[in-house]
C-alpha cells in the first residue's frame, strides 16, 4: 500500500470506475455512510492494507488504482459477516469479489501468491475435471516460490492415508475444459463488443497517470 | 301439453285475480309466430292469456314503470307472468329496492326455451313462414317451400341454449312442472369465450363491424329491465353532456360502454336488448362478458338471492388482488 | 366567458425549462381566452395585483394560474381574485413546477405539457359557477388522544382558555415515556420533578375529564361536529371509591409481576398504581397476573380494600362524547433490538435498552438509582454506549433518525460518571446530530468534562467471555477494529411508531407514513394540522422528536384548537355534491353507497320522491356522481362536463 | 419410504475430508436416505473460480445440477458449504433473466433449474427433522461436552442462505441436544477460520483457528463439531500449526456433525471414519449402545 | 442510473391521462416534484377528490376517443380520505381493466394503483413503468381504427 498523502480528488476520481464496480456487483455503493460495522465485523482486518470501510470510501471516491492494488480486496475471504451486518443491506462481500475480478483484469493484483493459488486450481479443474490436491499444492510450492509450504503436514496426512497419488480424471473432463473454452471465449467476444462500443475501460489507469502518489 | 298448460295459466290467473289490480302477462300477436304483453285490469280478458314457445318478452320491463304508477290502494297487487330468466329481472329489481315484493303477485312459467324468429327465418329460407306447430322436441314449419322439420333446440334463442334457470327462482305461483336445467354451468360463457380467443386486434374488429351498425335508437336500453334511467339517459342528455349526436364509431362504442358498465353487476341475460336490435347487433354479449368478470372476480351473479347488495354498490375492505 | 391566464415563472424554477412566454401565447389560441401573460412570482404582492388589474382592466370572470401545485397556492389566488370582485370559484390552476418543470429537463416536452395542462384548465374553467359557503356551529370541546407530555401540554393549554378538555390516556396514569426518565438533557433537571406538577395540573383542572385506561373505539362526523365513542377498559377497581392508598399493592401475593413501568428490569404486583406520581392515583388489576383470574381464587385485595373498591366482574364499558376538534399525541413505542442477533437478540440480560438504563439510573427505579448489573446486581465498571440501534438502519426497516438517542446517550454517560467516578463510558456513534440550544456543548462537556469516550464506529458483534461482554467494534477515524471489555452495554434503541397507530389513524382518517408516522398537512407550513380538518397533532406520534419541540407542538396545537373556536360556525366548503331533481331517476344508489350518510330522500308534491344531498354532511368525495347512472347528482367544481372537458382537450 | 437425493461430494471429501464424506454416506443410509452420487461430477470451482468470474463459477458448478437434474431427484444435497455456495449461484444465475441465455450458452447442456440445492445440515434439521433422528438415537452422547461451530457460509448471508440464524444458528445445537449431547454456549460460532489461505498464508489461518480454539478450550468443551470440510481442515489437520504459532498444546478433537450423529444412531468408529481425524479424541466413542425401549423409558 | 426517458430519441407524442386523487397520489406527484424526481413527461394530470369519483366511463372514453394510456391513482385501500372511496372504486376500476379487452381496446393501456402523498419515489417508479409500457404498446388506434403508422406521423 502506498500512503495517500494530498489526494487530488477531482483529479483523480474516475467515474467510470465507480459505475463499473456498481453494475458488476449490483449494489449502489453510495448507500454506504461510513459506520464501520464493516470492518468491526472483518476477521482479516488485522492483516488489511485498507480496512473493510477504507476499501468502500475509496470506491466511492473513485479510487481505482488504491482499490485494485489494495491486498485487502485478495485477503478478502468471504465470509459475509460484513454483508450480514450492513445496515444499509450492501453485499459488501460481494463488492469485495467484484474488486478481485477487476483487479486481476486490470493486472493489478497486489497478492500475486493468492492471484496464483487460485490460478493453479482452476487449471487443475481444467485438466482433470476435479482438484487434485495432492498435485495442486507442489506445483503451487514450486511456481510461488515457496518450496516448503505445509511440508511439516505431509508425513501426517500421508500417514492417515488421505491424499491420493493421482488425480481422479473424470470422464467428462473435456466437458469441463469445453466449459472454460466457451467460457472465456464468450469472455473475447464480449470485451471486443464493448470495445467497439466505446465502452472499455482504459487498461491500468492510462487515462490518470498519477493517481495515488 | 300447451294447451293444458294454458289452461292451468287461466285458472291460476283466475284463483288470484281478487287480489289484483293488474295482471301482466302474454298474448296472440297478428301472427303464429308473434305474442304481445297484454294489461289485464278486467278479469274477462283473463282468457286472453298465452303461454308457449313464442312468448319471448321479458315483462319484468314493465315492473318497475307500473309499480311507481300503481297506488297499490285496498292492498291490491301486480300480477307478472315470467319465465325463469325472467324471474332474475324481477330480483334484481329488488336487490337494489327498486320495487317491493309485497306488492307483486309472481306467475312462473317454467321454461324449455323460447323460439328465435331470426333463426326460423334463416332456415325456411326466403320463402313466407305459413304456419309453425311444436310437438314435444320438434318443429314443424310451413312454408311456400313445402313443411320442415326441426328439432326444437336448434331455433331456440342463444340464451336459452346456456339457460341454467328455466325456472323462476322467485314466484307465488308455478304453472306446470318445474324442469331440469339443461347447460352446465361452465358452459355458460362459451360465447364469451369465443370472442375471447380471438386476438385483441380481431375483437376491435369485430366490434367495429357490429357497433358500425348501429342507429343510436336505444331500443336495446328501451327493452332493457335494468335501465333506471330511460328518457333521462346520459347518451341523450346536454348536461353532463358525455355525448354528441354524431354518428361515428367512438360516439357508438361510448353508448354501449354506457348501457353495458351501467349493468355491471346488474345484468341478468335474458337478453332483450340483443332481441329488439334491429340491426342484429349482438349487444348482450358485451353485458355477458361483464357477468363472466364480476363472478370471476367477485363472486357475484345478479338476480338470484334477493338479499345480496350488487358489487359495485358495495365493497369489501378485506378483499385482496384487487 | 371572458378568461385570463397567468403563466408564472417562479423565478427560474419553471422558467429554467418552461418556454413560459409561449406557454401564455399559446393560451390565447383557446376559445374565451382573451388575456393571457407571463410574470416572475405570480404568487407575490404584484404578481397578485397584476392579476387583479386584468380583471378589472379586461373584464374578466375566470382566472387561470399556471403555476406551483395548487395544493400549495390555491387559497392565496383564490383570495386574490375574490379580492378584485369574482367569486373564488371562478378560478383554476395548472400545476406546472411540480409537475411539469421539477421532474424533467426538457424543455420543449416541458413547454408542450405546460400549454396543454393550461388548456385543460381552462376547458374545466368555462364550466364553472360561482358557488358560496355554508355555515355551521361548532361544538367547542376538545378531545386530545395521549396523556405523554405533548397531550398533557395541549389539554392544559385548552384548558387555560376556557375550553371542556377530554383527556383519553391508554395506560392507568398519564405522564408517557417522559415519566420514565430519570434526567432531562441539556440541563440535567429531574424529569419528574418537571413534569409532575403539570400531571398535578391536569388532575386538577375542572374543565379536564381524565379517561386513563381508555382508549377512541371509533370516531364519526367531521370538523365541529365529531361524534366519539370511548372504551373504558375494565380496571376491577372502582375508581369513584379507590383513594390510592396502596393497601392491596402491598398485600397482593401475585409477586413475581413484571414491572411495565420499570421496563421489565423488576417485579411489582398483580394490583397496584404504576408509579408514586401517577395520575390518576388509582388502583389497576393485572389481569393477566391477577390470581383471582389466573386461578379462579385468590380474593386479598377484594378483602383488604377498606374501601371495597374492588369489583372483579367489571367489564369495559363505552362512552360516547362530541368535539368541535381532536388533538392526538400518542406518543411512540422504542425499537424492540430482539432483531440485532449481532447484539445478542435479546438473549444477554445485560444488554440493555436506553429506556432500561434509564429506569436503572432513577431513584425511583427498580435498583433505587444504583447503577448495577441487571444478571448479578454487580456494579459496572466498563460501560459501552452504542448509538443508533434501530436508527439510520435500512436492514431493520428504519431508515431514519430518531433524534434524541445522541443526546440521551450524553446524558446517560454523564450521569454514570456522576454516579460512579471510577467508570469507564465508551460511546460508539456514527454522527453526533446535537442541534438544539446548548445541545452540542452538552455533548462536548460529556467528552471534555465527564471524560466519556467517544468512538467512531459501529458496533459488529457482543458476546460473552469471562462474565464480561466482549463489544467488537470499529474506529473508522483509527481506521482499525477495537475491542472494549464491558461489563454493561446500553443499547441507544430508538424511536418508532406506536403500537396501534395505524388502527387508530384509519379511525381518525388521517394518513400516516410507511413507519406509522402521522403525516403533518404540510411538512413546514402546516406542522401540526392533518389533512382531515379538525384533527390535528402534537408529539412523537408525527415523527421522532424531544421534549421541549413535543412541548411546543402540544402548545401549538392547542393555539389552533383555540382558533378555530374562537369562531361560533365555520364555513363549509361548497364544493359538495348537488342533485338536479329533474333529472333524478330515484333509484336511491347514491343514498346506498354515501360514505357520511349524507343524502336522503326527499318527498316532492304528488308523493315523487328525489335524493337531497345535505351539504353540511357531505365531504365532497364525489361516490355518489360516479354512481349515479342518469348522473342527476354533481359534484360542484368537479362535474362531469368539467371532467369531460379536460379529457377532450388531451383526445379529442 | 425412502427418500432418493442427489448427492454431490466435492473434491475436499475425496481427500482430506474422507472421513465427511464416509460419514455422511453412512448417516443418510441409517436415515432411509438414498443419496444418488452425481455421475461423474466435477469440481464447482470453489473460491478461485467466483474470484475468477461469477459465470465461470456458476457454469462450472451448473454441469453438476444439470446432471444431478437428469437422475430424477428434486434435490441436490452437498455436505460442503463452499461448494453449496457455487451450486446456488449456478442456481440464481439460472433463475436470472439476463444471465440465463450466456450460462445455458456456456454450460451447453439441458437444464430446467427445477432443482434445489440444499446442505447436510438443511437435510437433516429441515426434511428430516430433530425429533425424527433424536427418535432413532440408540447410543446417546451422554453428556459430551461440545461447541457446536458452523463457520462463516452455512447461514449467511440470510437471503442467500435461507437456512437458520445468521448471527445464532440453532440447527447443529438442536441436532446434537436431541442426540443426548450438552453444548457450550459457543461465541464464536460463525467467526471466520481462516478459509482457504491455510496453503497461501497460514499465518491467518493460526491466527483465526487460534481463537477458536482457545474459546472452545476456554469454555471446557471436549470437541468442536464442524458441518464444512474447510473448517475441520484448518481446525484439526492445521492444529500442530496453530499450537506453534500461539505457543499453546491444543489438543481438541474437531469432528463433523455426522460423525457424532452416526455415533448416536448406533454406527461403529470405523463406519463413520474416525481414525481418519488428526486429533484423535481422548473420550471412548463407544459406550454400550441402549435398547430403543430402555432409552426412552430413561428419557421421560 | 440511466434516464432513458431525458434522452430525445426516444421522444413520441404520447398522451396519456392521469387521474389522481387529491388527498394522496395528487400529493405523492407533488412530492415527487419538489424532491426533483425526474420522469417521464407524456402524462397529464386532471385532479378528482377521491378515485371514489371516478366513473369508469372516464375511463372507457379516454381510450375510446384514443388516449394512449389512462393511469388512475388514489389513496392505498383502508387509507382513503373519504374512508371508503377507493374499496368502491378498486372494484369499478378492476371489472372495466378486465372488459377492455373483451372490446379490442389493450387492458395494458389502463392501470389503477394506490400511492401516498408521502410515496415521492414510488409516484416516480410508477409514472416511469407506465409510461415505459405505454410507449412499448405504441400509440393507441382508438376504435376507429386509424392506424398505427398514421398516429405516428
Amino acid at each position: 500500500m502506498e500512503r495517500i498523502h494530498t489526494l487530488a480528488i477531482q483529479q483523480t476520481c474516475d467515474i467510470g470506475f465507480i459505475s463499473k464496480v456498481e453494475e458488476a456487483s449490483g449494489q449502489h455503493i453510495s448507500k454506504c455512510y461510513q459506520c464501520g460495522n464493516c470492518t468491526a465485523s472483518c476477521a482479516y482486518t488485522h492483516v488489511y492494507d485498507y480496512p473493510v470501510n477504507q476499501i468502500m470510501r475509496l470506491v466511492q471516491l473513485g479510487q481505482k488504482k488504491a482499490v485494485l492494488q489494495s491486498r485487502s480486496i485478495w485477503l478478502c475471504a468471504t465470509c459475509q459477516a460484513c454483508t450480514t451486518r450492513c445496515p444499509n443491506n450492501l453485499d459488501v462481500a460481494r463488492i469485495m469479489e467484484t474488486l478481485r475480478i477487476m483487479s486481476r483484469q486490470e493486472n493489478m493484483v497486489a497478492e500475486r501468491d493468492i492471484e496464483l493459488f487460485y490460478h493453479e486450481f482452476l487449471e487443475s479443474i481444467k485438466a482433470f475435471g476435479r482438484v487434485f490436491e495432492t498435485g495442486l499444492l507442489p506445483m503451487f510450492s514450486l511456481k510461488a516460490g515457496k518450496p516448503f509450504t505445509d511440508m511439516d503436514l505431509a508425513p501426517r496426512v500421508l500417514k492417515k492415508g488421505k491424499l491420493a497419488f493421482l488425480p481422479q480424471r473424470i470422464k467428462g473432463r473435456k466437458q469441463v475444459a469445453a466449459i472454460f473454452h466457451r467460457f472465456e471465449a464468450h469472455q473475447l467476444k464480449r470485451t471486443e463488443e464493448l470495445r467497439q462500443a466505446g465502452l472499455t475501460q482504459p487498461v491500468e489507469g492510462d487515462s490518470h497517470p498519477d493517481e495515488c502518489e | 301439453m300447451n294447451s293444458d298448460l294454458r289452461s292451468e295459466l287461466h285458472k291460476k290467473a283466475e284463483q288470484a285475480w281478487p287480489d289484483l289490480e293488474l295482471l301482466i302477462g302474454w298474448q296472440a300477436g297478428y301472427d303464429d309466430l308473434h305474442t304481445t304483453p297484454v294489461f289485464i285490469r278486467d278479469s274477462a280478458e283473463i282468457s286472453k292469456l298465452i303461454w308457449n314457445p313464442w312468448c319471448t318478452q321479458n315483462l319484468a320491463v314493465y315492473v318497475a314503470k307500473h309499480f311507481a304508477a300503481s297506488s297499490g290502494k285496498d292492498d291490491k297487487k301486480i300480477g307478472v307472468c315470467v319465465k325463469g330468466c325472467d324471474s332474475r329481472s324481477l330480483i334484481a329489481l329488488l336487490q337494489e329496492n327498486l320495487v317491493a315484493r309485497e306488492r307483486f303477485y309472481i306467475i312462473g312459467m317454467p321454461c324449455k326455451g323460447i323460439v328465435d324468429l331470426r333463426k326460423l327465418h334463416a332456415l325456411s329460407g326466403a320463402a313466407r313462414i305459413l304456419s309453425v306447430q311444436v310437438n314435444a322436441e320438434q318443429v314443424a314449419l310451413k312454408s311456400a317451400a313445402g313443411v320442415l322439420h326441426f328439432p326444437l333446440d336448434e331455433v331456440l334463442m342463444r340464451k336459452c341454449r346456456r339457460c341454467r334457470y328455466p325456472n323462476p327462482l322467485i314466484h307465488d305461483v308455478l304453472v306446470g312442472d318445474p324442469l331440469t336445467p339443461r347447460t352446465d354451468a361452465h358452459e355458460a360463457y362459451n360465447d364469451v369465450a369465443a370472442i375471447e380467443r380471438l386476438s385483441l386486434q380481431e375483437r376491435l374488429a369485430f366490434w367495429q363491424g357490429e357497433l358500425d351498425r348501429c342507429l343510436r335508437c336505444y331500443a336495446c336500453r328501451n327493452a332493457c329491465p335494468l335501465c333506471v334511467c330511460q328518457d333521462r339517459c346520459i347518451a341523450e342528455t346536454r348536461d353532463p353532456k358525455w355525448l354528441t349526436q354524431y354518428m361515428h364509431l367512438p360516439e357508438k362504442f361510448m353508448f354501449h360502454f354506457i348501457h353495458a358498465l351501467h349493468l355491471a353487476g346488474r345484468c341478468t341475460e335474458c337478453g332483450e336488448c340483443e332481441r329488439v336490435c334491429p340491426m342484429e347487433i349482438p349487444v348482450a354479449l358485451i353485458k355477458e362478458a361483464l357477468n363472466k368478470i364480476t363472478l370471476e372476480l367477485l363472486d357475484f351473479e345478479a338476480g338470484l338471492d334477493p338479499q345480496r347488495v350488487p358489487p359495485l354498490l358495495t365493497f369489501d375492505a378485506g378483499e385482496t388482488g384487487i | 366567458m371572458r378568461i385570463g391566464v397567468f403563466v408564472c415563472q417562479c423565478g427560474t424554477n419553471i422558467a429554467s425549462t418552461v418556454e413560459t412566454e409561449a406557454v401564455a401565447r399559446e393560451a390565447l389560441q383557446h376559445p374565451d381566452v382573451v388575456y393571457a401573460t407571463s410574470y416572475m412570482y405570480t404568487c407575490s404582492e404584484p404578481g397578485q395585483q397584476q392579476i387583479q388589474r386584468a380583471i378589472q382592466e379586461e373584464n374578466l370572470q375566470g382566472v387561470v394560474v399556471a403555476a406551483c401545485s395548487p395544493r400549495m397556492h390555491e387559497p392565496t389566488f383564490r383570495r386574490a381574485v375574490e379580492k378584485a370582485g369574482l367569486n373564488r370559484f371562478m378560478f383554476e390552476m395548472a400545476n406546472i413546477r411540480e409537475h411539469v418543470s421539477w421532474i424533467s429537463n426538457d424543455r420543449q416536452a416541458n413547454t408542450r405539457k405546460a400549454a396543454e395542462l393550461v388548456h385543460m384548465a381552462v376547458a374545466k374553467l368555462r364550466f364553472n359557477h360561482p358557488l358560496s359557503p355554508s355555515r355551521v356551529a361548532i361544538n367547542k370541546r376538545v378531545l386530545v388522544i395521549g396523556g405523554g407530555v405533548a397531550g398533557i401540554q395541549a389539554a392544559l393549554d385548552c384548558a387555560e382558555g376556557g375550553l371542556e378538555v377530554v383527556l383519553v390516556e391508554r395506560q392507568p396514569s398519564i405522564g408517557g415515556k417522559m415519566a420514565k426518565l430519570d434526567k432531562t438533557f441539556p440541563t440535567i433537571d429531574c424529569s419528574s420533578c418537571i413534569l409532575g406538577p403539570k400531571m398535578v395540573d391536569v388532575a386538577q383542572k375542572e374543565n379536564i375529564r381524565l379517561y386513563a385506561c381508555s382508549e377512541v373505539e371509533s370516531v364519526a362526523g367531521y370538523i365541529g361536529n365529531f361524534s366519539v365513542q370511548i372504551r373504558r377498559k375494565a380496571t376491577c377497581v372502582d375508581w369513584n371509591l379507590c383513594t390510592g392508598c396502596g393497601l392491596c399493592m402491598e398485600k397482593c401475593p401475585a409477586k413475581k409481576v413484571p414491572d411495565h413501568f420499570n421496563e421489565d428490569l423488576g417485579n411489582t404486583r398483580a394490583i397496584g398504581i404504576p408509579f408514586p406520581q401517577a395520575i390518576p392515583k388509582k388502583a389497576t388489576i393485572d389481569k393477566e397476573h391477577c390470581r383471582q383470574f389466573t386461578r379462579g381464587k385468590c380474593g386479598v385485595c377484594k378483602k383488604i380494600c377498606p374501601v371495597g373498591a374492588i369489583d372483579y366482574e367489571m367489564e369495559d364499558e363505552f362512552i360516547s362524547e362530541d368535539f368541535g376538534a381532536i388533538i392526538v399525541a400518542t406518543g411512540f413505542d422504542l425499537f424492540d433490538h430482539s432483531s440485532y442477533g449481532e447484539y445478542g437478540g435479546g438473549r444477554f440480560p445485560d444488554v440493555i435498552s436506553g429506556l432500561q438504563y434509564e429506569r436503572i439510573l432513577s431513584a425511583s427505579g427498580p435498583f433505587g438509582g444504583h447503577i448495577q448489573r441487571p444478571s448479578d446486581g454487580r456494579q459496572p465498571r466498563n460501560i459501552v454506549f452504542i448509538a443508533c440501534v434501530g436508527s439510520r438502519d435500512a436492514s431493520v426497516d428504519r431508515p431514519y433518525c430518531s433524534g434524541v438517542c445522541c443526546m440521551y446517550i450524553a446524558k446517560q454517560a454523564i450521569l454514570t460518571r456522576d454516579h460512579l467516578p471510577d467508570s469507564n463510558c465508551y460511546v460508539f456513534y456514527m454522527d453526533i446530530r446535537s442541534p438544539g440550544k446548548n445541545y452540542d456543548e452538552f455533548v462536548r462537556r460529556a467528552q471534555e468534562e465527564y471524560g466519556v469516550n467517544y468512538i467512531r464506529g459501529r458496533v459488529g458483534k457482543i458476546y460473552p467471555k469471562n462474565n464480561h461482554l466482549i463489544v467488537q467494534g470499529a474506529d473508522t477515524l483509527l481506521g482499525a477494529q477495537v475491542e472494549v471489555e464491558a461489563d454493561l452495554v446500553v443499547l441507544a434503541t430508538g424511536v418508532e411508531a406506536s403500537a396501534g397507530a395505524r388502527e387508530l389513524a384509519e379511525k381518525l382518517r388521517i394518513s400516516y407514513d410507511q413507519y406509522g408516522f402521522y403525516m403533518e398537512s404540510h411538512p413546514k407550513l402546516r406542522p401540526v394540522e392533518t389533512n382531515t380538518a379538525g384533527v390535528y397533532l402534537a408529539g412523537v406520534c408525527q415523527g421522532p422528536k424531544d421534549i421541549p419541540s413535543s412541548v411546543a407542538q402540544g402548545s401549538a396545537a392547542a393555539a389552533k384548537v383555540q382558533a378555530l373556536f374562537s369562531r361560533d360556525t365555520i364555513e363549509t366548503s361548497p364544493q359538495v355534491a348537488l342533485v338536479n331533481e329533474r333529472a333524478c331517476v330515484a333509484c336511491g344508489k347514491c343514498i346506498q353507497v354515501c360514505p357520511f350518510g349524507a343524502i336522503q330522500w326527499k318527498e316532492l308534491r304528488g308523493g315523487i320522491q328525489k335524493a337531497e344531498v345535505l351539504p353540511s354532511v357531505c365531504q365532497g368525495c364525489g361516490l355518489c356522481n360516479a354512481t349515479c347512472p342518469p348522473k342527476a347528482v354533481q359534484l360542484q367544481h368537479c362535474t362531469d362536463n368539467q371532467i369531460l372537458a379536460e379529457i377532450d382537450v388531451l383526445c379529442a | 419410504m425412502k427418500r432418493r437425493i442427489a448427492y454431490y461430494q466435492g473434491c475436499s471429501l475425496e481427500g482430506l475430508a474422507i472421513e465427511y464424506d464416509t460419514s455422511t454416506r453412512a448417516v443418510c443410509e441409517a436415515l432411509d436416505v438414498e443419496l444418488v452420487e452425481i455421475p461423474d461430477w466435477s469440481c464447482c470451482g470453489s473460491t478461485p473460480a467466483h474470484s475468477h468470474d461469477a459465470l465461470l463459477s456458476a457454469v462450472l458448478a451448473g454441469r453438476n445440477l444439470a446432471i444431478a437434474e437428469s437422475t430424477g431427484c428434486e434435490l441436490a444435497m452437498t455436505p460442503c458449504p463452499g461448494c453449496l455456495k457455487s451450486l446456488k449461484g449456478a442456481l440464481q444465475a439460472f433463475h436470472n433473466q439476463s444471465e440465463r441465455d450466456v450460462f445455458l450458452e456456456i454450460l451447453a447442456m439441458p437444464f430446467t433449474g427445477h432443482i434445489k440445492a440444499i446442505s447436510i445440515l438443511q437435510l437433516l434439521y429441515e426434511i428430516i427433522g430433530v425429533d425424527e433422528i433424536s427418535r432413532r438415537v440408540i447410543r446417546p452422547l451422554n453428556d459430551l461436552v461440545l461447541a457446536p461451530y458452523y463457520g462463516c457460509l452455512l447461514s449467511r448471508p440470510a437471503q442467500f442462505a435461507e437456512f437458520d440464524d445468521p448471527e445464532n444458528p440453532i440447527s447443529m445445537d438442536e441436532l446434537l441436544v436431541g442426540a443426548g449431547a450438552k453444548l457450550v454456549d459457543f461465541p464464536y460460532k460463525t467467526e471466520c477460520c481462516g478459509a482457504t489461505y491455510g496453503v497461501t498464508r497460514n499465518q491467518i489461518v493460526a491466527r483465526l483457528t487460534g481463537r477458536i480454539l482457545d474459546m472452545a478450550a476456554g469454555l471446557g468443551a471436549q470437541a468442536i463439531v464442524v458441518a464444512c470440510p474447510l473448517c475441520q481442515q484448518n481446525l484439526d489437520l492445521r492444529q500442530s500449526q496453530v499450537n506453534r504459532y500461539w505457543k499453546r498444546r491444543f489438543d481438541i478433537p474437531v469432528v463433523y456433525i455426522t460423525q457424532l450423529l452416526g455415533l448416536a444412531l448406533g454406527l461403529e468408529p470405523e463406519q463413520l471414519a474416525w481414525d481418519k481425524l488428526f486429533v484423535e479424541p481422548d473420550w471412548p466413542l463407544t459406550a454400550p449402545a441402549v435398547e430403543r425401549d430402555h432409552l426412552e423409558k430413561a428419557q421421560s | 442510473m440511466t434516464q432513458s426517458h431525458d434522452n430525445p430519441a426516444h421522444k413520441q407524442a404520447l398522451t396519456i391521462v392521469g387521474f389522481l386523487c387529491n388527498w394522496c397520489s395528487y400529493g405523492g406527484a407533488d412530492t415527487a416534484g419538489v424532491c426533483r424526481f425526474k420522469q417521464p413527461t407524456d402524462l397529464r394530470i386532471i385532479r378528482v377528490p377521491c378515485t371514489g369519483r371516478m366513473d369508469p366511463l372516464f375511463i372507457a372514453r379516454s381510450l375510446i376517443l384514443g388516449a394512449d394510456g389512462v393511469l388512475v391513482s388514489g389513496c392505498h385501500p383502508k387509507d382513503c380520505h373519504y374512508a371508503v372511496g377507493n374499496l368502491y372504486a378498486r372494484r369499478r376500476l378492476e371489472v372495466l381493466k378486465r372488459m377492455l379487452p373483451f372490446m379490442g381496446i389493450d387492458g395494458d393501456r389502463f392501470r389503477y394503483t394506490w400511492v401516498s402523498a408521502s410515496e415521492g419515489q414510488r409516484w416516480q417508479q410508477v409514472v416511469t413503468e407506465f409510461s415505459e409500457q405505454i410507449r412499448s404498446l405504441g400509440p393507441n388506434p382508438g376504435v376507429t381504427g386509424k392506424s398505427a403508422a398514421a398516429a405516428t406521423a
